[in-house]
This record gives C-alpha cells, structure tokens and sequence, in this order.
C-alpha cells in the first residue's frame, strides 16, 4: 500500500489476483461507483464488459493462466466519463497481436479487443513501463457514436 | 461449486435444453461448455440454449457457444439460442453473432418451433 | 500501487476515499468475496457492519470528517476464516476513548465499538504505526459464541 | 440526489408514516435524519417508521431513529417502527435497542394498533 496524503475524492483503486474469480469483484466495484454518478444501466454494462474482457485478457495473455499475479485496478468516475487504469507485471504485449480478429471469420475467441474498442471511447496501452503493461480505457457518458447500436 | 452460474439439463425427445443462470464469464464459462460439449455428443438434432437467467455474459461466454455452434453443425444438428436478456443481447450485437446464430425470444418458441420444423 | 511479483491468491486491497458514499463500495467487495467462499448471508452480514462501523469511524474521528484521506481495506477471505485490515493516515487513536457506551444509556451514537466487538472474533488496534491506525478485524465461520443471538 | 435511499412520508389522520427502501448508512443516513425530525417537528401524536425496504442499516441509521424516538416523546407523541428486515432486526438486537422501540411486524399492524388505541 503507497502512502500519500489527500487523495482524490472520485477514484477507488482495487488490487486483485489474476485468478478469473476476482472478476466479478472488479464488475461489483464499477457498478457501485457507477450507481453512485448516476450512470444508467447500458453505459454501465459498456464500461463493465470492456473492463472486463481487459483484465481477461491480462490473466490468459499476460500471465498465461497463473492465477496468483497481482492486476491493479484504478477507477475514477466523474459525472461526464468514467476513466479506468489497469496494471499488470506480466509479459509486456506485442502490439503487432493486439488486433481484433474479422467479424466474418466465425470461430471461438478473437472477440476481446474488438469489444473494448466499440465500447470504449479511448483504447492506450501504455508501453513504456519498464515492466508489464498499463492499459487506459475512457468512457464518456452519451457520446456522439455508438457502435453498438 | 461455482457459485457465479447454474445449469440445468433438460432432454424433450430429441431436443437438449441447456438452461443457464447467473454470470457468465472467464470463471464460470468453462462448466458452460463442459454442460454444451457433453450435450453435443450425444448428437442431438437440436439443442436449446436457454439465457434467460443470464444477467452477464463476457466474450468467453460467446466463445463457448459458438464452439458449440461448430459442434452441433459437424453433426448435423442445429444449436439455438432463447431468452436473451438486454445485456446479452448487445453482446451479440456487437461481435455481430446475432446473424450467425439462430435467436428465438423464448423457450416456448424454441420447443414450438422444432415441433412445427418435424 | 505497490510492486511485487505474485501476491496472496485469496486477498484483495480497496482504496477509497474516506467519503460515505464509498462504503458500499467495501460492503460489494465484501459481498463478492464472502459469496466466492461460500459464507452464508448471516455471516457476511456480520462482517459487512462491523467492517461498515469501523469505515465509519475512520471517517468520523480519524479524518474528523474530511472525504478526500485514504482508507485501505485488505480483505482476506478463506473458508473458515475472513480477515479485514484497515488502514488510515489520520489521528491517531486514542485507547482510552475507545469504549462502547452504557447500552442502558440510550442515546444517539455510540454503537460502533460495541457492534465491532460483538460481530468479530478479533478485534486488535495496531497502534504501532509511525503515522496512523491499522485495525485488524478477523471473523470465524460458524464460531462458538454467538452474542448477537 | 442519493441513490442510496429513497423516502417518502404520508399522513394519515394524525399519523405521520416514513417510508424508507435502500441502504441506511454513513451517507444516506443524514436524508433519514432530516426527514424524520421534520415530521416530528408537527408533533404527530404517532410516527410510524416504516423499514420494510431497507436491506441494510449501520449505527448511523440505529442512532436516527433514537433521536427521532427522543424528539416524538419529548412532545408527547411516539415512535413506531414496523416492517424490519432479517439485518435491520439484528442490529436491533445486538444494540439492545429491541426493548427500547415500539416495534411491529407491518405497516397494517402499525396502523391497525393506533385505530384500536384512539
Ligand atoms: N494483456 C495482453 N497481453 C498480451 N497480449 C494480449 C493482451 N491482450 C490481448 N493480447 C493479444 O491480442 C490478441 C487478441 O485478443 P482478443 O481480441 O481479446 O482475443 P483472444 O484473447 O481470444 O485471442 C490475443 O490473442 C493476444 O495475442
Ligand atoms: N478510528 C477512530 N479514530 C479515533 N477515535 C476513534 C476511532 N474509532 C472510535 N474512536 C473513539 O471511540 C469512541 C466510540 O466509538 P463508537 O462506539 O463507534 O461511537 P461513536 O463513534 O458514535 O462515538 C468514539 O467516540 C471515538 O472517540
């Protein structure tokens, strides 16, 4: 735990194992900050679903499935957009993979990149941590397009 | 044993009704296609995918259905889906599987319309 | 955020800000963990106010009030056990003052010390801390003693 | 304003009845507090605290409701409370507050004793 004085008064960050039961501990938590600024259910589903496949993502690809690796969890939520950070140690991703797969080439799997960049309005994999991988998703409330409809 | 989901199993003549309630995600996935893939196996004509008690459904949930999509379509079967709540729903929307999949609004549809298809 | 390869596989750390809109946010995280060992609803209720009441105090007399300090919340739950560590920068607590009321004396307030003690099977005040209180609350799955009954 | 808690009053005769669903706590518990001590400032001769939507409540909400108690009796009126949850009642019972409050099982009784009382 770092130390610091006053913090900001709109962000909660979490840690978790990388072990998929801590999944739904991250949804419980975006749904409570959410709830708490008023956003209705669908951006809430938006916001939770791309979170989601993300640290999914983090546990399969950049752990390779170990369950005991630490994925911080950084949520700030303000009545316009709400801003997620996740951290992890585990190998640093090649960006030449990070593309979604063709919507038209029906098989398992290949889908998670492609639903956080619909759901979200701002994608950064940050790669210049000298270990691991720091990911920042943005969502703003009723923005202009939406892909999913 | 994975309290995030439950699945019942119901066989009405040739049709396997997988019912699924609960959250499906990279945790609790795997005991849904452990119940699809043995279901598969027995090579029934068709088999029913009931999400109706399904609040939440990531990527991985997906995955596992269209893997038992292939499955049932290698034998000649067909796999259908019914109950599609809101969230799920978009889901499918947005990896643009509503138009690989057959969806039916309910169980009852789903059983009614294999009857008429006999 | 704190740096270390791989961490407890059964804990999770929150940091919110000491605002009372936050504390649902530790009382779903607590839900979720609770249900992943499989405690019941009467336990996890338990917990759930004595870790509230003690949020709430921090909140109260540690940061007297101010929402934007930092409480760490570690969460630690196994089948036979769940173990709560929280964690301020604020005053520093003084033991003396650190009793429940006359329950006979009925008036509003002065409940939270009370509750804590009662709901947990270990309640200790670290207050070895340079800066700061680390309380540890630790509760036991179908304990012997049951007060609240 | 406070999506935690939701309140409404209703006045029957001379009965004032505070409904209140949601989650009681730190934060909320100040809406509770504003709305019981403006009814009581009527001087109803009985408030009728109904709880049977509240899932949780802390000591904040415990310490409300003592305070409302104290400002009817002081008036001469009373405070009822109806309608508690498993949690609710626990808390109750661990603050030994079970013997100090009026408590009844529904909003019926509640009403129902008062017609049988004036
Ligand atoms: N956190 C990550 N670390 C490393 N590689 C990743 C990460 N996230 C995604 N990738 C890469 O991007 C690819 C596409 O990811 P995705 O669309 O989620 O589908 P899938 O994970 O099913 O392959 C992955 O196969 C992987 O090579
Ligand atoms: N985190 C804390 N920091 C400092 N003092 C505390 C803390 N928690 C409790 N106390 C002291 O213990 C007393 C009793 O607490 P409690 O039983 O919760 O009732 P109340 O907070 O309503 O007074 C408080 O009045 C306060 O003086």
């Amino acid at each position: 735990m770092t130390r610091s004085d006053h913090i900001d008064p709109n962000s909660v960050e979490l840690l978790i194992p990388s072990d998929p039961r801590f999944l739904a501990v991250v949804r419980a938590v975006l749904r409570e900050t959410a709830e708490m600024q008023g956003w209705d259910a669908r951006e809430l589903r938006a916001v939770t679903l791309a979170v989601d496949e993300a640290c999914s993502n983090i546990i399969r690809h950049s752990y390779k499935g170990r369950a005991d690796m630490p994925i911080w969890v950084k949520i700030r939520t303000l009545q316009g957009e709400i801003r997620v950070e996740l951290r992890d140690l585990g190998e640093k991703i090649d960006p030449a993979k990070l593309r979604p797969r063709d919507l038209d080439d029906v098989r398992p799997g290949g889908l998670g990149i492609h639903l956080i960049r619909s759901l979200m309005d701002e994608v950064t994999y940050d790669l210049s941590e000298p270990e691991g991988n720091r990911l920042i998703l943005v969502r703003k409330k009723s923005r202009q397009h939406e892909p999913e409809d | 044993m994975n309290p995030r989901i439950n699945i019942d199993v119901e066989h009405r003549s040739n049709v396997a009704v997988v019912k699924v309630a609960g959250e499906v995600d990279l945790y609790s996935s795997p005991e849904l296609r452990k119940a699809i893939l043995s279901q598969a196996e027995k090579r029934p004509s068709r088999l029913v995918v009931d999400l109706s008690g399904v609040q939440y459904m990531d990527s991985s949930g997906v995955a596992t259905l269209v893997e038992g999509l292939q499955k049932l379509e290698q034998n000649g079967g067909e796999l259908v889906l019914c109950g599609l709540g809101d969230m799920v729903q978009e889901v499918f929307k947005l990896t643009r599987l509503d138009s690989v999949f057959q969806i039916l609004p309910s169980l009852e549809e789903a059983l009614a319309e294999e009857s008429a298809g006999a």
